[in-house]
């Protein structure tokens, strides 16, 4: 009986299967991708590394271990180790590009697709892997350096550092900005998208790591079996790992770390199935009884854990946000649209249908520069679209959109966002499993600390961001009253708090530019006013407001400039006043017979 | 080891996660033998078809008085087909079990737990590994009761390429192909044959190597019909063969086939259907008339016990248990302990020929020539299980034909005649 | 004339398919997630065909014993695990479908071992039509799977419940509003979709001519690539992917390499994904 | 008036920590017809969503013909005699003019279904017309004939309509509270919210303006349309 010897082997493979599902983790996890087909990157990532370092076909070694495999270039470890995340990371990076364009369920299976084609391939080309024969000679690190039975324990050591290293960086990387990003867009890409964020580009970095990292996993895997075999690399472990990330909770690397634990307890403990007395009876006269049951039990978990503990064992923590600082930035001044003289935004004869339908049927009007310029109309008059065309959200069929004289019709949300534009919806999109903290922060940050380099390197200069950002949340939590509920996820808030944090997120950016969809329904009338207050604050300091909103008293009071849309066109415009007047706009919302 | 670090082991690793279950109390320490094969996964009948059989021995072993007053019970291990749980099964077995011996692995679960197996001085006789990579893969503790394949190619191509071990009437092929599934026990008598094809002076017109578990073989069997053989080489597990032979039948199909010793058994008709295999070719490991009888004595005494026909791996397992439960006996003989260490030299005692020494066919004739202080040499169903340095048997081969809804011995290759 | 045969060898490959495909697809349409556990449906009606068989029921009658059983079987296993978890969005059940395939899968082991068994169809010369060879299970098995392709039709746009059922696939909400009973429809679809899935297993059972516990999991990334071919969701899609990906499989196992027939069958719909990203049929995502 | 068709009493609901309705009172006769208006936000979809079971009321009551039904699943209403017309998608856009007017008779017998189409044919002839045609593909006016033929089919003693004239072209407004109108001859009350404010007041009995989730005004058809009040209402008056 040697217990050592026993857990030394399974601590290594939780080990693995905790790298694995924390590369996991940052693909669904942080980036929201369904990814059905993991084990492929673990494998590519294991046959890297075994034919880097095998010793090449002819070689002492080679023929001492009477290997039979044609390549394999005798490269120290380490390298195999590098070529592992390297192919690992390659292959995600040719199947996010692949598979962007692809909806959830579609992504699911064509990534499982794959990792069979993979597969496939890996059992078929046995030139390349010896196919069903595998190989058995697979280098093992320093392995003459130890007796075999010490071995297991360096390697061990070895796996937990190399697991240790891989896991700080993750976890710094999730909590670095770039890990923000990545939250954010699993809560809401459009969102993400309206604040300028290149969201495909940042999804496509997490499908890489984490593929990356499965490619080590790989590396680890089968040098400390000094094995490797194309049957390992079959559906059920990446379900495997996707039980094991869920057992220890999504969005949460020692909670992966932890599954991985949990997955591999369970998945070798119901190997003492037969421990329970009265069941060695029904085994022995039939022996597919026992090891069956044990997937039934491993089976039912899986469904227990997804019923019952919908945030995994390990529930994710509470994120706080630094402690203020005290230091409060003054927002910084909005720049400028240039060129002086053309309208801040001007659209010409805009036009969108949804099936048969014209929701905008060849709108025109232009917001001046520096002006709060309502947009009214009752519903369905096409206001809400006019905003979804404007930011990019949708594409218009005809018609044109032009910022400060530039245009922009058809270009991307984020696009859209860097020129100068930013917005809220009717409905505020926030990131929901976030903080009210965190919201502003993504908000706020720019795009070149959200890098993967700036993730690692450049750490003062992100350090200084992070302040400078900080301080400048701080402010903006002043002054909407909301320091209180900074660290309160905003999926908590109320349909008024979230109104007036969406608002905060374009203050952290201070766009030129906004464009606010009902800032003030189901905002209480005092809050309202006070957001109004603000509104005309952020006005006078020079930014151009373009607002839709029903509650009349506020567009009366705060608008310079009112539009008035109806059935998908401009009715009027003017001053409010002279739309309080117009006859036109009163049949237009009461209904009258419009000429 | 003590009941108690057993249970202290079985019941951390249940408490980590599931049923808390009772652990089995150990009886007056028990011989352990671990089951190291599939039980579940794409190669789960192998575990199924291998534990009856040694089920059956264990239980004439503990019916005589077990050894030394101790039983032999078994603890699976399964492999899942898969390499990592493979290793942690036979870590589990090894080191939480303390197990004396292994039935088993097979080619796959080998390799990932080789280093275990050394390290621990654990005795494996194993009845399912073929394969050609086990030919010199480890000395000591390592045993086979299945011919390495590059055994059995040679004898396929022997037997397919002369006349008088095909029977009465039968022509010796000209045209031959060579199908093979992609799966580990499998492969490794591609290269085999096809060498000893050419050598025997017959080029294989077509090699194809097909993936298991699809659920037709049609373009297979076109691209082998396509060749117009006169006869074709099966190499796979049952149910591919049926499914590949019932594919080519329904292409209309009318030559010979050759299988391997997976389908020269009772359930593999069965399986395929007697009109089907009626007239194919198969190899077998049988020694001699006298194997013969052993054999069907086999047959019958697994019939009554089990209700079921022989499968895959049935004789094999039978050599293999036989092996390890005489050599324990011999082992508790010598000096009234049994370790891992001593059990593999006993394997060579009682399996090693030599002059004076007693011929035995099973546990009890063993046991009572041993009790009667004579040194034994075990014969077996597939041979006379003579094993050389590196744990591999030559057995002769027997070739069959199904004849009337039966397999029936048309010729046996000496060894001699494969060298 | 090689491939004459080999459109033959496609398309009973693609019925097969296709049969099981519309299955899967129907659920989805309605509840709008992926059973992953539908491979075990097929096991089911396959080995309850058999079971059927064997206690002496002609094969006709045992198969639509076993797609009964199936049926109802499927409208369990959705009450039990899948209707709990209807409002937890997608995950939660994709992840659990997976658990059940598991727990299906060796339920089954449990009871039949894990010996291949041989379906009881009689083995049969084929027919040869001029150098062609048509062998005659095949022409079975497409007859029935026009037939149950036919018999969907039918339902979906002749019955009632068929109607019910594209209502509630069509706009949920709508159809709640008309007091049509979602939870009834689900039932219903359920059951249907289980049913085929379980005729699916038959015919698959008639093709391999063996049965093992694992054959409807292996077979599921097929009947998934001929759903999201036609577009998930869409039953006439998944009639045509189902038979596309079968001739795509066996002109690919006969022109190019006959070991990368399941590789082909997913070349050709990652292919499609890329260009038309929601399938021919343009289904729902 | 004896027994109102259906009635609501001090009825408030909300979105989670959202309260839209603020205690309404109101009722529908039986045959009568009634307008529900008033400025964006005011509640008007909420108030017809709660009375329909689609958004459960926190506190008051419905009643349907004299039974409460107060917070009942939609399927329960429309079995008891409630009809409702959503505003937007509110026919099976995959399927054809018949089969959805199979879905809306999915209750009734076969026979009993398809003298109720034939009846809805001959009220709607243009829906004859475009009988096997799929209902996505009608215009924004025959969509709505098909929806309110859809939800007559069960012969309900309630029908409410959410906004009828939305999305449908100018022109053929009028045409659709016409349609509305002539439901009289069957004698369903009707519930109707609507923008066309002053349009729809033409077509209907009574009505009610809702503002900030409250009742603010109640009186004839005619009388709300001489009032000259209600325009600054919707302009922050």
């Amino acid at each position: 009986m040697d217990l050592i010897a026993f857990a030394t082997g399974l601590i290594s493979l939780a080990l693995i299967y905790g790298l694995l599902a924390v590369g996991l983790n940052l693909q669904f996890g942080f980036a929201g991708v369904i990814n059905f087909g993991y084990v492929a990157f673990f494998a590519v990532g294991a046959f890297a590394s075994a034919l880097v370092t095998l010793p090449p076909p002819g070689s002492e070694a080679y023929l001492a271990a009477s290997a039979r495999y044609e390549i394999a270039l005798g490269w120290p470890v380490w390298s195999g180790f590098l070529a592992a995340g390297l192919a690992g990371g390659l292959l995600a990076l040719f199947i996010g590009a692949v598979s962007a364009r692809l909806a959830t369920h579609y992504l699911a299976v064509a990534t499982f697709a794959m990792a069979e084609v993979v597969r496939s391939v890996l059992g078929n080309e046995t030139w390349l892997t010896r196919g069903e024969f595998g190989i058995s000679n697979v280098p093992q690190p320093l392995g003459d350096l130890f007796t075999p039975e010490s071995y297991a324990l360096f390697y061990l050591a070895l796996i937990a550092v190399v697991v240790g290293v891989l896991f700080a960086a993750l976890r710094h990387l999730g909590e670095a900005p770039f890990g923000r990003l990545l939250r954010a867009i699993k809560d809401d890409e459009t969102s993400a998208r309206t604040l300028g964020k290149r969201t495909a580009r940042a999804k496509l970095r997490a499908l890489a790591i984490g593929g990356a990292v499965a490619g080590i996993a790989g590396a680890l895997w089968t040098h400390s079996l000094g094995v490797i075999h194309v049957g390992q690399f079959v559906p059920i472990v990446t379900f495997q790992v996707w039980l094991a990330m869920l057992l220890g909770g999504t969005g949460n690397h020692w909670g992966a770390l932890a599954g991985a634990f949990a997955l591999i307890a369970i998945r070798e403990g119901t190997r003492f199935v037969g421990e329970i007395p009265g069941l060695d009876q029904i085994a022995a006269a039939n022996p597919s009884f026992l090891p069956s049951l044990r997937f039934v039990l491993i089976g039912l978990l899986l469904i227990a854990v997804v019923r019952f503990f919908p945030g995994g064992l390990v529930p994710e923590r509470r994120r706080r946000a630094p402690a203020a600082s005290g230091a409060k930035a003054a927002l910084p001044a909005p720049e400028r649209i240039a060129p002086a003289g053309a309208p801040a935004l001007e659209i010409t004869d805009l036009r969108k249908s949804f099936g048969g339908l014209a929701a905008v049927d060849g709108a025109s009007f232009a917001v001046r520069p520096g002006s709060i310029t309502g947009l009214i109309g009752p519903n369905g008059a096409g206001k809400s679209t006019v905003m979804d065309l404007v930011s990019g959200v949708q594409t218009p069929d005809a018609g044109a959109v032009r910022v400060a004289g530039q245009e922009i019709t058809g270009l991307p949300p984020e696009a859209i966002a860097d020129r100068g534009l930013g917005r809220t919806f009717q409905t505020p999109r926030l990131y929901p499993t976030m903080t009210v903290w965190e919201n502003l922060m993504v908000a706020g940050m720019p795009q070149r600390h959200e890098t993967l380099r700036a993730g690692f390197l450049r750490a003062a200069a992100r350090r200084q961001a992070e302040a400078e950002i900080a301080a400048r949340a701080e402010a903006v939590l002043g002054e909407l009253e909301m320091q209180s509920m900074r660290d309160e996820r905003a999926e908590t808030l109320s349909g008024g708090q979230r109104k007036l944090l969406s608002l905060g997120r374009l203050m952290m950016r201070r766009p030129p530019v906004m464009l606010l969809d009902e800032p003030a329904a189901g905002v209480n009338r005092r809050l309202a006013t006070a957001l109004f207050d603000r509104i005309a604050e952020l006005n006078r300091q020079g930014t151009t407001f373009l607002i839709v909103e029903h509650e009349m008293q506020l567009v009366m009071r705060y608008c310079d400039h009112v539009i008035v849309m109806h059935q998908g066109r401009v009715l009027a415009e003017g001053a409010p006043d002279e739309i309080r007047a117009d006859p036109a706009v009163i049949e237009a919302y009461l209904g009258g017979a419009v000429a | 080891m003590t009941a108690f670090a057993r249970g202290a082991a079985g019941a951390a690793m249940t408490a980590a996660g599931l049923l808390t279950g009772g652990i089995a109390t150990a009886q007056e320490d028990p011989l352990r033998i671990g089951l190291l094969l599939p039980f579940t996964g794409q190669y789960a009948w192998v575990g199924e078809n291998v534990q009856p059989v040694a089920q059956m021995i264990a239980e004439e072993v503990n019916g005589s008085g077990g050894i030394g007053g101790r039983e032999i019970t078994f603890v699976q291990g399964d492999t899942e087909g898969v390499v990592d749980a493979g290793t942690t099964a036979a870590q589990k077995l090894i080191n939480v079990d303390n197990v004396m011996a292994l039935v088993g692995p097979t080619s796959l679960s080998f390799s990932g737990s080789k280093n275990l197996i050394i390290d621990n001085s654990v005795p494996m006789v194993t009845p399912t590994a073929g394969t050609t990579e086990l030919d010199r893969a480890c000395q000591d503790v390592c045993f086979r009761t299945v011919p390495s394949d590059s055994l059995g190619g040679k004898a396929i191509a022997r037997a397919a390429t002369d006349a008088q071990y095909l029977g009465e009437g039968a022509r010796a092929w000209e045209n031959p192909v060579l199908m093979v599934a992609q799966s580990p026990a499998m492969v490794s008598f591609l290269e085999p044959i096809e060498r000893s094809f050419a050598d025997y002076g017959v080029e294989i017109a077509e090699v194809i190597e097909f993936t298991p578990g699809k659920p037709s073989y049609r373009a297979e069997v076109q691209e082998a019909l396509a060749a117009d053989p006169d006869g074709i080489v099966l190499v796979a597990a049952p149910e591919e063969s049926a499914r590949v032979m019932t594919n080519a039948f329904q292409s209309g199909y009318e030559g010979g086939w050759f299988v391997t010793q997976d389908q020269t058994n009772a359930e593999y008709i069965e399986l395929a259907g007697a009109q089907l295999v009626d007239g194919i070719y198969g190899l077998e490991e049988v020694a001699s008339e006298e194997g013969q009888e052993l054999n069907r004595a086999f047959e019958e005494r697994y019939q009554d016990y089990s209700g079921e026909e022989v499968k895959i791996f049935g004789t094999n397992t039978y050599d293999s248990m036989n092996v390890i439960a005489l050599a324990m006996l011999s082992d508790h003989m010598d000096d009234g302990e049994i370790t891992r260490a001593t059990l593999a030299e006993h394997i060579r005692a009682v399996t090693d020929p030599g002059e004076g020494k007693t011929q035995v066919t099973s546990y009890t004739e063993g046991k009572e020539a041993l009790e009667a202080g004579e040194s034994i040499d075990y014969r077996g169903l597939v041979g006379p299980i003579d094993f050389d340095d590196w744990g591999n048997i030559a057995a002769p081969f027997g070739i069959r034909q199904v004849q009337d809804g039966a397999w029936t011995t048309v010729s046996v290759i000496p060894a001699s005649a494969l060298n | 004339m090689i491939l004459v045969q080999t459109l033959v060898y496609g398309l009973a490959l693609g019925g097969v398919i296709a049969v099981s495909a519309v299955g899967l697809t129907l659920a989805y349409g309605v509840t709008r997630f992926i059973n992953f556990a539908f491979g075990e449906f097929l096991t089911l009606g396959a080995f309850l065909c058999l079971l059927f068989a064997q206690i002496g029921l002609g094969l006709p009658v045992a198969g639509l014993l076993a797609v009964a059983a199936v049926g109802v079987i499927g409208v369990g296993v959705a009450r039990a695990f899948y209707t709990p978890l209807m409002n937890r969005g997608l995950l939660p059940l994709l992840v659990t479908s997976v658990g059940v395939a598991f727990v299906v899968q060796n339920l089954v082991r449990m009871i039949a071992g894990s010996n291949p068994i041989r379906f009881p169809v009689p083995l049969m010369r084929p027919i040869e039509i001029g150098g062609v060879f048509v062998p005659r299970e095949q022409l079975v098995i497409l007859g029935v799977a026009l037939a149950a392709m036919l018999a969907v039709h039918l339902l979906l746009s002749f019955t009632m419940l068929g109607k019910k059922m594209r209502a509630v696939a069509d706009d949920p909400a709508l159809a709640r509003v008309s007091g049509i009973s979602s939870r009834r429809v689900l039932d219903a679809t359920w059951f249907v979709s289980a049913l085929i899935g379980g005729l699916g297993g038959i015919l698959l059972a008639i093709t391999q001519i063996t049965l093992a516990p694992q054959m409807g999991w292996h077979f599921l990334l097929v009947v998934f690539a001929a759903v999201l071919l036609g577009g998930i969701g869409s039953p006439y899609g998944a009639m045509i992917g189902g038979l596309l990906i079968g001739l795509a499989m066996e002109l690919g196992a006969t022109y190019v390499a006959a070991n990368y027939s399941y590789a082909f069958a997913f070349v050709v719909l990652i292919a499609v994904l890329i260009l038309r990203p929601r399938g021919l049929m343009g289904g729902r995502g | 008036m004896s027994g109102a068709a259906l009635k609501a009493e001090g009825l408030e609901a909300g979105y989670g920590p959202l309260q839209i309705l603020f205690g309404i009172d109101m009722e529908v006769g039986p045959g009568e017809h009634v307008l529900v208006f008033g400025p964006n936000g005011a509640g008007k979809s909420t108030l017809i969503k709660a009375l329909f079971g689609l958004v459960a009321p926190t506190a008051g009551r419905v009643t349907l013909d004299g039974q409460e039904v107060t917070g009942r699943a939609p399927e329960g209403m429309v079995a008891r005699g409630m009809a409702y017309v959503p505003q937007v998608s509110n026919v099976f856009a995959s399927m054809t003019v018949t089969e959805n007017l199979e879905i809306g008779g999915a209750r009734l017998s076969r026979a009993r279904r398809e003298a109720r189409i034939a009846e809805m044919i001959e009220l709607f002839p243009v829906l004859g017309e475009r009988r096997r045609q799929a209902a996505g593909t009608l215009s924004g006016g025959e969509r709505q004939m098909l929806a309110l033929a859809r939800a007559l089919i069960p012969e309900p003693s309630v029908l409410l309509l959410d906004e009828p004239s939305a999305g449908v072209a100018p022109k053929l407004v009028a045409q659709i509270f016409e349609l509305v109108s002539g439901l009289r001859r069957t004698g369903v009350s009707v519930l109707m919210i609507e923008q066309n404010a002053r349009q729809a007041l033409a077509h209907v009995d009574r009505g009610y303006v809702l503002e900030g989730g409250q009742v603010r005004l109640s009186d004839t058809a005619h009388a709300l349309r001489e009032n000259a009040e209600i325009g600054q209402l919707y302009l922050g008056g």
